[in-house]
Parts: structure tokens; C-alpha cells; sequence
């Protein structure tokens, strides 16, 4: 792989990728893989109005919850916010809209937005009153389909154990999560990982995430969901 | 939720009398995941989780836990032989696909026909569904595991709900602290089941529904 | 992985399984990872008027080829004939209906079978008289999209290199193709692989089909596609 | 189709000309797959194949080709370091996302507002679509390189199609045999370059299409 396909970058180097009213789409189920130190950046720089789309609002000082805790948020279509108690407040308080989504359709959302496709066709939750709301719907002979939108985001942010200098992405275990869909789905994806190899370092085989669908690779300064548990 | 650790472990043991070896199984959090404890040394059961395992094993010993290997309630947990790992749509794709063949959850309400309502309080408790629609909705039974009355002694098994529902018709079981219900498609909610030392009467008491006796209720 | 798992199969096994006019979807691109010993089974056996859902026709005498030529097959969904000749002669005659369905496409109606969603959106050729035919149309806002309905079948048959005794399945290079996606819409699953190992034996990254996907595995005899372009 | 292979390199040389480094490209069979022979060594290309491989390198010697290892025309192929395998769906969603820069394929018809018309000829040769209906519509940029005429002399490229279109008003850059066009947003079909010996009025007495010419034509 020559240079022309190199995208490792420093965290200065996406920085002015952020900004305000962004829709930024984070990778992480419970915090668990969420990009710590791409989100610090985020918090750091001080954007705010985001419009957020992932799978929940992690904890109050971990995953995206850091972001969401300081109000920075005004929009997200998520599935659970339940183990960050701030994200209710904030919506209680009609500081924060959150779009409910049942998990597996939000994830297939996400990989439409990734896959090109304009949509899907759903059944579930389809006589819900809160889930169903502002939707389409949809008749196909006898039957009748929610549609649910793809989404996609201005930037996309993810969690990899490694990449290699083309963006090639492999995950570990459960921190895989919702990251590959992420991945696919940001006009702009960035990949934080623990471990930069060079390219040809990855099996073919291996390989969860193609490089093509990848912008930059930042280094990750270390993980922060350790014991979310605890 | 109060209930003294045997009780709730007789609701995850008849929980567990549920399952068979060779099922796919998906636990939810709180008495649910006490299940696997009264699970048969011999059975082969693949435990599901909806953030991408298939193959979840016992919590590792303290201090042997892998910070990247989480269910989706975010606990530690292993992976047994013939496990994997795989994106949260896959896992999601499974439930739909009908390869679950239970889940076994809690819930906030059940009413006598099966509906389920366990995602949200209005105004109090506004968590999300999570997976718990496609998992009410898709996985081929599905077992609520409940205590039989809320914090205010009131039945948490109803003729409606008065929460917003999770799925409608759903719910096949419900274990309570008291006894357990069968939804059936013509009979609609079913005693089968009553735990020692409570009686038909009391359970009944507190079941703000109608509900049908089996012909041999078991006391166990 | 104990006994209640153990899914090896011999082709007596499974032989009972196909029967005339079943829906039958089949693995492979142009041949290359069909699975030859199942599709043998299926030829031996003699059952017609099938329906199949495959990639292609394969050649006259590789892949699904070989059942396509003995004018077995009632109807077909597919996105190319080319290669196999016998297939256009069936069509122009009449004792073949085709319905060509877009490469990416049709793997995505595959896969939504699999993945148990009714259907996915698409803009890929709407306003092609030929492809929209007989489809439903969806308006999403100012948008009109082409609903294009999920496939499963009655019998998905695949290939893939490895499987352990439980059905995961990992695949060869470029032999992959649709193999994971038909692996998923069988309402049974068979897999006929190169190798058989224990439970353990796959890692547990590299696994790309689960096991649980998968109803019978069966042992290939060999593969009949080398050197197809020959 | 009957050209000289040196007519058929410089198509390809030409058509090479518009990769950049750092491309993700599709390459079609027949003209198209020669293409990689006529790249700068130190270029950085991705080629993509619809089956499921991005960074294809050239074919294995022979004898070393692998049964399993196949480009989406069938033929062997290897892989550079990189490169990665997925299945088709994965393969076509690149497309459709935009993450191919450029497809290079061959085709039927090409009309003067860029319809493509490459993939059945009615109650003759219905091979179908294949990917190209994707590849044409999403590709960020398609480049077809045909003949100028078919085999009864016609031009291949039209005023409108008379074949079933494979996508509309998609393509960007025609390469014959003879000649070089655009299609731009205003102008229409623009031709740009000539081959020598042939001349500009050669060109467009074969050339069944509105026609500008670009100010400065280069011949090459």
C-alpha cells in the first residue's frame, strides 16, 4: 500500500472536522466501544447542538454520555438511555429530543445508511403508537410494512482493536458492536484503534471492516469503559 | 426488587425447567440471568446476547474479566466452544430470523392476553425499548419473570395495560414469586402453577385479571 | 458444544428434504462456491419444476448449472443467465421464467430474508421498465422509492471451507460471495463444506456465518468449478 | 470483437489515463481488464470485484491460479496487500455508497445524454444486468469502452437508444476505438480526441449523435 492510501492522522488533524449542529454517529453498545479519545476531542472542542445517532447514551462519564451530560446534545435517535440518568433529565427538562428506535431496526438503519439503500421495510413494533410515530408505512399485497428510514451522519466515529494504514478494521469481541455498521455509514469515518499495524499486517480473511469505508485512523489513548460494570 | 435470593432463584429454576438442550436462548437482566445456574451440567444451551454474542459462558472469576467482553447489559461475561462474536444487526437479524428460541425477561406489566410492557413509565422512567420489541415480538416464546405485585401491592399482571406497551400478544409464561400463568391461544391466561406456600386464593387475590385454573394445578 | 448441536449429516440425511416445486436458493458467483456434491444430490434425485434464488445459472455443467440444463427448473431469480447458455435457450423457449433482479440487489433481498426484514428500499433502476415490473413503489417525503421484497426459500443450500459440528461457517477468498447471505434466508440450511472440525477448532473472530443459521452440514466430495474459465 | 490488440491497448492506456492514485476502481471484462497493465508502478489502485474482493492484483501465473480466488467475470486473480473479502452484498453496498470512484465497462449503446444500454439485446442475447446497473448508476464515475461501430458498421453511439437501458444519463467519458467524448452537464456529447490516422469527420460521420467539438481537440 503506498501513501496515496495512507490515513493515519493525529487528533489535530480531524479536529476541524467537528462542528456545531453536526450529526455524528458513535459506535459502542452501553459504552462499551465507544471512541474515548475521539469523544474527549469532541468534548473538548466545545461543538454543541449535535445531532446524535447510536445505540444508546452511554454512561454519564463514559462512551458519548460525556458529551450528552454537558448538554451539547440537542437531538438523538437512540434505543436506551436508561444507564445514563442525565440524558432522562435533560429530556424531561425538553432540553434533549430523543427518537426512540427498537435497537435491531436502528442497527439495520445504520447499515442501510452505510449500504447505499434508502431503507427498510420493518414489522416490528408496527402498532406502536410512539415507535410508529411521523413514520411511512407501506402496502404490499395484503400486507402493510412500517418503512424505516437509513441513516447516515455528517461524521462517524468508531472503536478498532486494529487498523492497518488503509483503514482495514478488525474488531475485538463485544466491543464489535454496532462499530462496522457506524463504520459504513458516516460521510466522514474516523476509526480509533488500539493498535496501528502496516498494511498487509491483517488477514484478508480477518478483516471485519474495508479500509474504503474508512477516512482517518487516529490512535486511541487508551479505553475508559473498563469496569463499566463496577 | 426486594424478593429474598431464594425466591428469586425458585423463579429462575422454574424459568430454567423451560429450556431444552439445543435451544438459543436470551436472558434478561435481573432474575432472568440467574437462569443458567439451574441449567443441567449436560446441556448444550447457546446463550444470546443483542450487542453480537451467540455462546455466552458463565462471568469470569473476579479480576479475569475482559473489558471487551460485555453482554448487552454490560456485564463480564465468557465465550464457550462454538461461540462468536458479530455486529449488533447479525444479532438483532438472528431474533427476527426466528432463531431465538426463548427470552426470558422481566417486565413492568403483563396483561391476560400476552401483552407486554416493560420499556417505559411516562413521566417517570423513560429508559427505551432496547431489544426488548424485537425480542417480545420475534423470539420464538417468550417468558416474563415478574414479581406478582408492584412496590404498591398492586398486580402487575392486568387486564390491560395501563403502560405503553413493549409488544401486543407476546408473552407465552409468567413466572411470578406466587405462581405461574400460561397465556394459551383459546383460554387466554391459565393458572398452572402455584409456589408453596401460597394458595389458589391469594394468588388469585392478586391477579387483577381473569384468569382460568388448570385442571391439575401443581403446588411446587 | 455437546450432542444437542452436533449437525453432520450424510447426503442420505438430507436427501428426503428437497422435494418438486421447492423453493430452492443456492450459494455462489459464476459457479465459484455453489455447492457441487449438494447440487448433485438435488440432480440424482430428480425432483422439478423448482424455483430457484441464486446469484446466477452458473455453466451448463458447473454450479447450479447442471440442474438449470436438465430443464428441472420452473422459474428463477437471478441477475445473469450469460454464462450458461441452456438457460437462454429455456427462457426464449418459454419453459423458463426469469426474473432478473440487480446483482447488489438481489444479494440485499437475500439477505433481508435472512435477517427476517419484509423488504428493503431502493432507487437502483426504478425507472427501468423491465425491473420495476410488478414491483410497489413507496413515497418517502418528495421520494419515491422501489420496494424490493425479501427472499427466503424453502431449502438454502451453501459451500464454505470449514464448518465445525455446531455450522459455523468460515469461507475461502472470493468463494465467500453469496454464501453467507443464502446461509441465512434457507428456511433449512445445508452446508456442504471442504472440512469438518470440532466445536473450538474456529476461532471465534473469524467465524462469519454462526451456527446457528446453519440445520445440516454434509461433507463435500470436491468442488467442480477449478479452472471454470478455462 | 475483431480489434487489433494494439487498437485495444491504446483504449486501455487511455482509459488508464483517467485513474488517479488512491482510486477504488471496477473494471469490466474484455478491454476493461487490460487497463492495469497501463498504470504507473508506484500507483496506488484498489480494484473492486462485485463477488466480494477489493484490491485485486493481476492474475497468478498459470498453475498457480486458485479455484477460489476469482474476479467477478470468473477468472483468476490474486490479491495485494490490503485487500480484503466480503460477501457480494458488502461488495454491491460500496457501490451504492458511493466508495467507487470509477467503473470502466464496456457496452452495447451509449446515447449523447449518457444512457447506457449494455445489457440485453430483446429475443437475441439476454445475458442479464449482472452488477452493471448498480456499477452505472452509483459509481462515482463510468467510463465505457466499445467500439465506435458494431459489426454492421452502425454507431454505437446514438442519438437514443434503441436497446433496453442498463441506467440512464450515467455515463461520463466514451472511449472507442476512434475517438474520445464527453458527456458534460451543458454541452452535451463533446468530443475531445481523435485517434490517429482517423480525422474529425471520420469520427462524426460515424458517430449517430448531436456532437460538439471541444475548441481544442487533441490527437493522439
Amino acid at each position: 500500500m503506498k501513501q496515496a492510501l495512507n490515513k493515519v492522522s493525529s487528533i489535530e488533524e480531524v479536529d476541524h472536522l467537528f462542528f456545531d449542529g453536526m450529526t455524528l454517529m458513535y459506535g459502542g453498545f452501553g459504552g462499551v466501544g465507544s471512541p474515548p479519545t475521539l469523544i474527549e476531542a469532541i468534548k473538548q472542542k466545545g461543538v454543541s447542538q449535535l445531532k446524535l445517532i447510536g445505540n444508546d447514551t452511554g454512561f454519564p462519564h463514559i462512551g458519548i454520555g460525556k458529551i450528552v451530560s454537558l448538554g451539547r446534545v440537542s437531538h438523538i435517535i437512540t434505543s436506551h438511555i436508561g444507564s445514563n440518568p442525565i440524558a432522562g433529565q435533560l429530556m424531561t427538562d425538553g432540553r434533549l429530543a430523543v427518537e426512540f428506535s427498537p435497537q435491531g431496526i436502528l442497527a439495520e438503519r445504520i447499515r442501510a445508511g452505510g449500504m447505499g439503500l434508502p431503507g427498510i421495510l420493518s414489522d416490528i413494533a408496527i402498532d406502536n403508537d410512539i415507535v410508529q410515530k411521523g413514520k411511512f408505512f407501506c402496502e404490499i399485497g395484503e400486507k402493510r410494512y412500517m418503512v424505516e428510514t437509513a441513516l447516515t451522519a455528517d461524521i462517524s466515529i468508531v472503536y478498532a482493536k486494529k487498523a492497518d494504514t488503509f483503514g482495514n478494521l478488525i474488531f475485538d469481541k463485544s466491543a464489535r458492536n454496532t462499530n462496522p455498521l457506524c463504520a459504513m455509514a458516516g460521510d466522514i469515518t474516523i476509526a480509533e484503534v488500539e493498535e496501528i499495524v502496516p498494511v498487509g499486517s491483517l488477514q484478508a480473511e480477518e478483516i471485519i471492516t474495508p479500509g474504503v469505508f474508512v477516512d482517518y485512523i487516529i490512535q486511541s489513548e487508551g479505553v475508559d469503559w473498563k469496569w463499566a460494570w463496577q | 426488587m426486594g424478593l429474598a435470593i431464594e425466591t428469586r432463584n425458585r423463579m429462575a429454576k422454574r424459568a430454567a425447567a423451560e429450556i431444552q438442550s439445543g435451544m438459543v436462548v436470551n436472558l434478561g437482566i435481573g432474575i432472568p440471568s440467574l437462569v443458567p445456574n439451574h441449567l443441567p451440567r449436560d446441556f448444550a444451551v447457546m446463550f444470546h446476547a443483542e450487542n453480537g454474542i451467540i455462546g455466552m459462558g458463565p462471568s469470569p472469576i473476579h479480576g479475569e474479566e475482559d473489558e471487551n467482553l460485555c453482554n448487552a447489559g454490560g456485564f463480564p461475561v465468557s465465550l464457550v466452544a462454538g461461540g462468536s462474536y458479530f455486529d449488533s444487526a447479525l444479532a438483532f437479524g438472528m431474533i427476527r430470523r426466528g432463531k431465538v428460541d426463548l427470552t426470558i425477561l422481566g417486565s413492568l406489566q403483563v396483561s391476560e392476553t400476552g401483552d407486554l410492557a416493560n420499556w417505559i413509565v411516562p413521566g417517570k422512567k423513560v429508559p427505551g425499548m432496547g431489544g426488548a420489541m424485537e425480542l417480545a415480538q420475534k423470539a420464538k416464546k417468550v417468558i416474563v419473570v415478574m414479581n406478582q405485585t408492584d412496590k404498591h401491592g398492586q398486580s402487575k399482571i392486568v387486564q390491560k395495560c395501563s403502560l405503553p406497551l413493549t409488544s401486543t400478544a407476546c408473552v407465552n409464561m409468567v413466572i411470578t414469586d406466587m405462581a405461574v400463568f400460561l397465556v394459551e391461544k383459546n383460554r387466554g391466561l391459565v393458572l398452572h402453577e402455584v409456589f408453596k406456600p401460597h394458595t389458589i386464593d391469594e394468588v388469585l387475590q392478586l391477579t387483577d385479571a381473569t384468569v382460568s385454573l388448570h385442571d391439575k394445578i401443581i403446588f411446587s
